[in-house]
């Protein structure tokens, strides 16, 4: 039995942490590594080491500078910071305050990484690694225990040993429905064949989701490693990744991370000297919500249209070129290695009964705090918006909490004590999915959001089965019109039983769960819907089609900015020092002269 | 061979392992309405018209794409069902004609049927069809955009019975269309004009053109080549009318090729028939009576000796034709010089 | 179709065996190499992995990603997440909108601009965000988007 | 056919139509299926979805090639050659079927005896084919049984295609593919009832149901059952019936359901025969180049106006039924037939209806002997069906080859009659178009059809026409040694350089102006699938 070589992270040695991951890189953090290290080497600071980290989850307040031992914090460092750091903080031991993070709530500067709020609430298991080791480094993976727990699986615990532990671990599918994975792959690994495959699902298309990439691009190591325990346990031999295009970052760090584990021998022909073997491909997936389904996203593998198929037969029995295969999300995977290392009944510590673990939300929308969150099951809706998420900001109040992405629906403000669970969410209407969670203050519109919702399920949707295909459009039209001032009041039962219909008979999830945003902002936000349809008001002053704009003649110094702007010559000017002029008849409500008003001159009703 | 049990609605039927709850019910007679399916073509539970109730089971499975298993219950009939299958017949009607009347399927439209059978009399939706094109380039049929449902069985049999696939679903979603590579006309493509399509869509999406009901159906056997595919021909007024692929032979299993399909009434009928027998008089040839026809030949062949007459036969013709002629060459001319293209 | 254009098929061809699995990563890097799919090329990968132009053709439609026409220098990306949507996404796309004078799915006639809108990017947090030729850039406001084009114009 | 009555017994596709579904291997060799025989067509691309190998040997880029594993483009008339090679690799891999050799099939040392004389690489050279390809394809054949081979007029219609289809028996007999689901060797029939016409003895050299006249019992036989003298002379074949009547010896033809010259080789040879004829009957449905020469026409009724049967390429006889009245005063031809015969004083012809015919039929043809209208009319019946319980036999061979043993016969290749040269340098093969028929008798009266195909194009490959200064669409003269005809040029890859494909369904370009009536000595069939021509612009 090969013995894998550890080498311990080099602890002590002060180093300038870059987040590398893709919100920080597309503001120029690659430059600022470049900055950093030419300054740090033209005033020799050769005991100071410049290395990057995946993302941090904190992309709000990237690019993000981490610097370890000590942990300071740096938040949006731009090029022209850096010299500032590099003298101020390494040639003159002063960290610099000015770029230290901001509690947006108290206003107070908060040096240590472990001091914030957002992260000193967050339980990071899945996360790990995260932010903290170089996702381009094997070395840094092994040095925190990775490929520990697939050694372990493969000398000294049978498949149906794995498969128990898992079960122990009481681990649900993290993709959004919840299936217990233990009984996924006991499927899988029960199903008679020659050949198996195991799928890791990076397919993350839910608008306002983003931790697979996250975890794709900051510890591809550990999704690497649940791959081949799981493969172990199920019998495959064949992985594929399949991850979106549009996270390129993700996939060639991913791409890097199997050839590293090639070479170590942790993936490809017996594996660790054992008979056990595993190869890993990367598909690419195309631009398709769909392909998130898992009989959609087989057919995109093996070459086609993705489009889903109905179910029986399950992929467990018959998948990817009719062959048994095992589907699992990014995080699900990434779960495995610990419940392996440290035993099931450890990690079903964390959560609740029927929900074991944590739960990693992409907190956006109208919070302060936005990022990634990651959070034992059971924790309210209420401590991750107003305690990590750090509230509402500008003073305003929150309206209503959207999750699960197009699949999900949108909780009102009064249930914010739901917990984390895929029970309660689904009571509630509304489902975990795959885990974006979007915060929305009263300067959102709820039939704008569930509009918004449909349109998007309705281009996305792949036009095979009936009620998808004609269902959302129907829907969509109905919205179109209610937002556009068109409504009528039979409108409201016409969508609802559209809703119900297309939810009972589609063909596969994305149909069955796409009415839920209408479903859930007809029951809790009713009265908006009525509002638009019979007093033609969008309350807040979102729907084009039922707003006004005017101008605040006493605000309104007629400095033109505005008149510019229109690209409908609807504003003109009334003399120097005048208030600017907006012709109703003209005005295509297109916001233009509101956005770029910055004296608040023009009201919008 | 084992059977299995199941019940459908209330009734005890035996299938064998492997059976669709959709075979299973149409075996038994009991009616379930589908769109989407055709005894040829794989399940593709797109239309979603069959879903019905299986106990034990948590959504309305459809019942083509769902397989029978042991004592399974079965309910096609219930509420819940038709309430489901209404509304999806309610969303392909408003994106569809309502021109029946004047429709060349009507009284033939699978769509007017499964609407008649759920008692749908008006439209409940607002009307989301546009107007889209109409592929004519076509000789034999027409494909008309407006009244395409994509059930795909269209596009599943020029995949799955043709090998073909000149025509694919492109674009997806609402805006998902069948057509071709490039999304030109038909006869720009690869298709073969087989017409195996067109026999299986189910409205007025792809249909012969110049089409009238027959009203009496033959079956014989094609003339074109030697795989013998056996077909109806549709009958009207004494005149060929339409033609389909007869599913009793073996020999094509109810599939034909373009010039089987549309390539018979047109010779069979053609004005240039020979309809009376000719006799050369002074280097034209003359209509004349078979009576002196006959006795011309007769006498004249008569004058021959065995060794000096030739036979030509025909492997157009029938056996019995050409059991006749050489039977006529051997015993009655005296030679076996008899001869046809059987090696061309 | 001219022998330059069918060596560089052939050249990315040759790196694929004949699956149809292999279609999907066959048609990206054509288009990563031409900018979209030219006709000849479904035809080229077609014959290749032994199935029909139409069903190439039918495969290339379903996905966002494949492009049947060239698009122009600058692909505008915006994205069409949730989180940019309820920070001012549409506002974003009705001002790039307005300055291209195109609509998503369309490229201006001079050939500079293509206009698309993308299924979320991931990076939620940055919202609003629009991607210019795979850059990202976040956080946008009307001004900053005025600073980006003016400073390409 | 005689290729295989010399090697099997029997010269009729040994599998069925629906067989090809269960077969792991098909190889298709000198049949461009989807044009000629589009539904069976279906099938092989059928069988290949499910996992079937498929090899296609052709000169042609033919439709199949697109869903074959393999595909052999070999030189027009090299078929022997390539399948010589194919069975000494067999043989050398240790991939052939000793025990069915054994045990079913005799002769076989002479034969590997050929083999052992014919050397690869001048199979190579021969055939134009990398000898890898020879390799895999043989390989595919032998490993993944149960292997079918299909061919068609590719494969007979050479000067030597008898010894084709001999060595294509050899190579199915070598791996034991005879006699079980999903084998076979299947030549596939051109015409509706090429089959049946031959079952019924329209043939020279024997009655219904390929009953020998030479053999003096059978001749017996048919004596009683006719009351005549059945006369014990061979007859001639059609192409020796042409040069029969220009030496002036036959004086009389009787036509029917025919074309021959646009159907027969060298069509001006033929022209000149019917032309100079002392008495030509002729019995068609229209007016064609040969018919408007007789002096008699008599009009025959189509298929839709008759009762009868057809025998198709799988030997199933399937009913023909009377669906409309005969147009005009138009008669069904067995009717002219007999009505001729009872005008010449003969009995026997006094049939009133089909029915009674196919029952004489089955009382003299032992392979119909089971074959009734009454069973027909519940499905067609495969031949042998030799008596009424018979159900009809799908798979010919099974216990035992109808001669007994399959006999092996030693091969040697033989170059087509004639080659390109100085004069004509280039080869033309002929073929089929899926949009027409045979001379286009029916086919061409379909508006519809002839907008797909409507005139003769004469396939070149780009070399060839950038070589000749040509362009699509360019009208050329096509010249071989025996005449010459014009046409429109296509340029198409389908066809190596120096290779031209026409088909024969065009009136207006007879290409059969062009090709060589070099006939095969044994099957009498002529060479049409090869021979030189020269091209010019006009």
């Amino acid at each position: 039995m090969a013995k894998i070589k550890t080498s311990k992270l080099s602890a002590g040695q002060r180093t300038v942490f870059l987040c590398h991951g893709t919100g920080c890189v597309s503001n120029e953090a690659f430059a600022i590594r470049k900055a950093f290290e030419k300054s740090i080497e033209r005033l020799q600071l050769t005991d100071i080491k410049v290395d990057f980290t995946g993302c941090h989850g904190f992309c709000e307040q990237g690019p993000i500078v981490f610097v370890q031992p000590e942990g300071i914090f740096y938040a949006h460092v731009s090029l022209d910071d850096v010299e500032e750091i590099v003298y101020s903080h390494f040639r003159d031991n002063k960290p610099l305050e000015r770029l230290m993070y901001k509690d947006p709530s108290s206003s107070e500067i908060v040096p240590y990484f472990k001091d914030i709020n957002f992260y000193k609430k967050q339980r990071h298991i899945v996360l790990r690694n995260c932010g903290r080791i170089n996702p381009e480094r094997i070395e840094d993976y092994i040095a925190t225990d990775g490929y520990q727990a697939l050694q372990k699986v493969l000398f000294s615990m049978t498949p149906h040993q794995v498969i128990d532990e898992v079960k122990i671990s009481g681990l649900r599918g993290r993709g959004g429905a919840g299936f217990p994975t233990a009984t996924k792959w006991q499927f899988c690994h029960d199903a008679p064949s020659d050949k198996k495959y195991l799928i890791c699902n990076a397919d993350e298309g839910d608008p306002g989701a983003f931790m697979d990439r996250s975890m794709m691009e900051g510890d591809p190591h550990s999704v690497i490693e649940g791959m081949a325990i799981a493969a172990y346990a199920t019998g495959a031999t064949e992985g594929y990744i399949y991850i979106r295009a549009e996270y390129p970052l993700a996939v060639n760090r991913t791409k890097f991370a199997i050839k590293e584990a090639e070479e170590r021998g942790f993936l490809g022909k017996n594996i660790l000297g054992s008979d056990f073997s595993l190869k890993i491909h990367i598909k690419e997936g195309a631009g398709a919500f769909v392909c998130g389904e898992e009989t959609a996203l087989i057919a995109s593998i093996e070459g086609r249209r993705g489009m889903p198929s109905s179910r029986p037969p399950f992929p467990t029995q018959s998948g990817l070129w009719g062959k048994p295969t095992n589907i699992n999300n990014v995080k699900t995977l990434a779960t495995v290695p610990l419940i392996i290392l440290h035993g099931g009944k450890s990690y079903s510590q964390t959560g609740t009964e029927k929900n074991r673990g944590t739960s990693i939300f992409a907190l956006t929308g109208k919070i302060n705090c936005m990022g990634l969150v990651e959070v034992p099951m059971g924790t309210k809706l209420a401590d991750i918006i107003f305690d990590i998420g750090g509230g509402i900001p500008n003073g305003k109040k929150l309206k209503a909490v959207q999750t699960g992405g197009p699949s999900g629906g949108c909780l009102p403000a009064n249930m914010i004590n739901l917990p984390v669970e895929y029970e309660a969410f689904a009571n509630a209407g509304s489902i975990m999915g795959s885990g974006g969670m979007v915060v929305m203050d009263e300067d959102t519109c709820m039939v704008d959001v569930a509009r918004f919702f449909i349109s998007f399920t309705q281009s996305e949707s792949c036009g095979k089965c009936v009620p998808c295909r004609l269902g959302t459009k129907q829907m969509l039209n109905i919205l179109e019109n209610i937002c556009q001032g068109r409504g009528n009041i039979t409108d409201i039962d016409l969508l609802q039983n559209l809703a119900q219909s297309i939810k009972v008979s589609s063909l596969c999830g994305l149909g069955q769960t796409a009415p839920n945003p209408v479903l859930t902002t007809l029951s809790y936000f009713r009265d908006e819907y009525e509002e638009h349809i019979n007093d033609r008001r969008c309350r807040a002053a979102v729907c084009t089609g039922l707003v006004t704009y005017s101008i605040i003649a006493e605000k309104c110094p007629g400095c033109g900015l505005c008149i510019r702007e229109c690209p409908v010559q609807a504003v003109t000017s009334s003399g120097k020092k005048k208030p600017v002029i907006l012709d109703q008849s003209k005005c295509t409500k297109c916001g233009a002269c509101f956005n770029i008003c910055r004296l608040g001159a023009i009201a919008v009703k | 061979m084992n059977y299995l049990r199941l019940n459908i609605n209330s009734r005890e039927i035996k299938v064998k392992p492997g059976t669709t709850v959709l075979q299973a019910a149409q075996a038994s007679g009991t009616y379930i309405p589908t769109l989407c399916a055709d005894p040829d073509l794989k399940p593709h539970g797109g239309c979603r018209l069959c879903i019905v109730e299986v106990k034990g089971m948590r959504n309305m499975p459809t019942a083509c794409t769902t397989i029978v298993s042991e004592d399974m219950v079965v309910n096609t009939e219930t509420e819940a069902v038709h309430k489901e299958r209404r509304s999806v017949i309610d969303l392909i009607i408003a994106d569809h004609p309502m021109d029946c009347l004047t429709c060349i399927k009507n009284q033939r439209c699978e769509l007017q049927d499964v609407a008649a059978y759920l008692g749908i009399t008006e439209r409940n939706l607002p009307r989301t069809i546009k107007q889209k094109p109409i592929d004519d380039s076509n000789p034999f049929f027409t494909f008309n955009h407006n009244y395409c449902i994509l059930c795909q069985r269209c596009t599943r049999t020029c995949d799955e019975i043709t090998g073909v696939n000149a025509i694919e679903i492109i674009n997806r979603g609402y805006n998902s269309k069948v057509s071709t590579f490039g999304d030109k006309p038909l006869m720009e493509s690869i298709c073969k004009s087989c017409g195996e399509c067109v026999a299986r869509c189910p409205v007025a999406a792809l249909v012969a053109k110049n089409s009238i009901m027959p009203t009496s159906k033959i079956e014989t056997t094609c003339p074109y080549c030697g795989v013998g595919c056996m077909m109806e021909l549709g009958i009207r007024n004494g005149k060929i009318v339409s033609v389909e692929g007869s599913r009793s032979s073996q020999a094509n299993n109810g599939r034909l090729c373009v010039k089987g399909r549309y390539g018979i009434a047109d010779f069979v009928q053609h004005p240039e028939r020979l309809v009376q027998p000719l006799l050369r008089k002074s280097n034209t040839l003359i209509e004349t009576s078979w009576e002196e026809a006959l006795n011309i030949v007769a006498q004249k062949l008569s004058a021959y000796s065995g060794d000096q007459i030739a036979v030509i036969a025909s492997a157009k013709c029938t056996n019995e034709d050409n059991y006749i002629v050489q039977k006529f060459a051997r015993s009655v001319l005296g030679t076996n010089n008899i001869d046809h293209c059987a090696r061309l | 179709m001219n022998s330059a254009f069918t060596r560089e098929i052939n050249s990315i061809l040759s790196d694929f065996s004949q699956e149809r699995g292999n279609l999907i990563p066959i048609l990206q890097h054509v288009q990563e190499k031409f900018g979209y799919l030219p006709e000849e090329a479904i035809q080229a990968i077609a014959d290749f992995l032994h199935v029909s132009s139409s069903t190439v053709y039918s495969v290339s439609t379903f996905y966002t990603q494949f492009k049947l026409t060239p698009l122009g220098e600058e692909v505008v990306k915006i994205c069409r997440g949730t989180a940019c949507h309820v920070r001012g996404g549409p506002t974003l796309q009705r001002d790039i909108e307005r300055r291209l004078s195109i609509k998503p799915g369309e490229t201006t006639k001079d050939m500079k601009y293509s206009l698309e809108t993308v299924a979320c990017v991931g990076a939620c947090a940055l919202a609003p965000v629009m991607i210019v030729n795979n850059r990202v850039y976040g956080k946008m406001t009307p001004k900053k988007v005025a600073e980006l084009f003016n400073g390409k114009n | 056919m005689a290729g295989l009555a010399t090697t099997f017994g029997s010269g009729a596709m040994t599998n069925s139509n629906n067989d090809l579904l269960g077969a792991n291997c098909i190889f298709s060799i000198g049949s461009n299926t989807t044009e000629t025989h589009p539904v069976i067509g279906f099938n092989i691309k059928k069988a290949t979805r499910s996992g079937a190998k498929l090899i296609i040997a052709n000169p042609r880029h033919i439709e199949l090639v697109r869903y074959a594993d393999i595909w052999l483009q070999h030189t027009p008339g090299s078929d022997v050659a390539l399948l010589m090679a194919m069975m000494k690799i067999i043989l050398k891999e240790g991939l052939h079927d000793n025990s069915f050799i054994m045990q079913r099939c005799e002769n076989f040392k002479p034969f590997k005896q050929s083999l052992d004389d014919f050397d690869l690489t001048t199979a190579e050279t021969i055939t134009g084919v990398p000898l890898g390809q020879i390799v895999e394809a043989a390989r595919m054949y032998a490993q993944n049984g149960p292997s079918a081979i299909l061919y068609a007029m590719g494969i007979t219609q050479h000067s030597h295609g008898t010894d084709n289809v001999i060595a294509i028996a050899n190579l199915a007999m070598l791996t034991g593919n005879i006699g079980k689901p999903g084998s076979g060797v299947n030549p596939l029939r051109g015409q509706n009832n090429v089959q049946g016409a031959c079952d019924m003895g329209s043939l020279p050299n024997v009655c219904s149901g390929y009953q020998k006249i030479s053999e003096p019992s059978i001749k017996q036989k048919f004596n009683v059952a006719w009351g005549i003298n059945l006369p014990t002379e061979e007859g001639l074949s059609i192409t020796e019936m042409i040069d029969s009547i220009l030496q002036g010896r036959i004086k009389a033809l009787y036509l029917i359901g025919e074309n021959p010259i646009l159907s027969d080789p060298d069509a001006g040879h033929v022209r000149k025969a019917l032309s100079t004829i002392e008495f030509f009957v002729a019995q068609d449905i229209f007016i064609n180049e040969s018919v408007e020469l007789a002096h008699v026409v008599l009009p025959g009724t189509s298929f839709a106006e008759k009762d009868g049967t057809f025998t198709n390429t799988e030997r199933r006889v399937q009913r023909v039924r009377k669906a409309i009245d005969p147009i005009g005063y138009s008669r069904p031809d067995w009717l002219i037939t007999c009505q001729i015969a009872q005008r010449m004083g003969a009995k026997g012809f006094d049939f009133e209806q089909p029915s009674q015919i196919m029952d004489e039929i089955a009382k003299v043809t032992p392979s119909y002997g089971g074959i009734s209208y009454k069973r027909l009319d519940k499905g067609g019946l495969q031949w042998p069906c030799p008596d009424l319980k018979h159900p009809g036999t799908s798979i010919l061979h099974t216990q035992q080859f109808t001669r007994g043993k399959g006999r092996f016969m030693p091969l040697r290749y033989k170059p087509p009659a004639e080659l390109p040269d100085k004069d004509y340098p280039m080869m033309l093969t002929t073929g089929r178009n899926l949009f027409q028929f045979h001379t286009g008798t029916m086919s061409r009266k379909v508006a519809g059809l002839n907008s797909f195909k409507g005139e003769e194009e004469v396939e070149i490959h780009p070399k060839d026409a950038e070589r000749l200064f040509l362009n699509n669409g360019d009208k050329v003269k096509v010249i071989s040694r025996r005449g010459e005809i014009t046409a429109r040029i296509k340029i198409s890859e389908a066809s190596s350089p120096g290779v031209i494909f026409m088909t024969f369904h065009f009136a207006e370009s007879p290409t059969n102006i062009l090709t060589n009536p070099a006939l095969d000595p044994i099957s009498k069939i002529p060479e049409l699938k090869v021979c030189s021509v020269k091209i010019s612009k006009i």
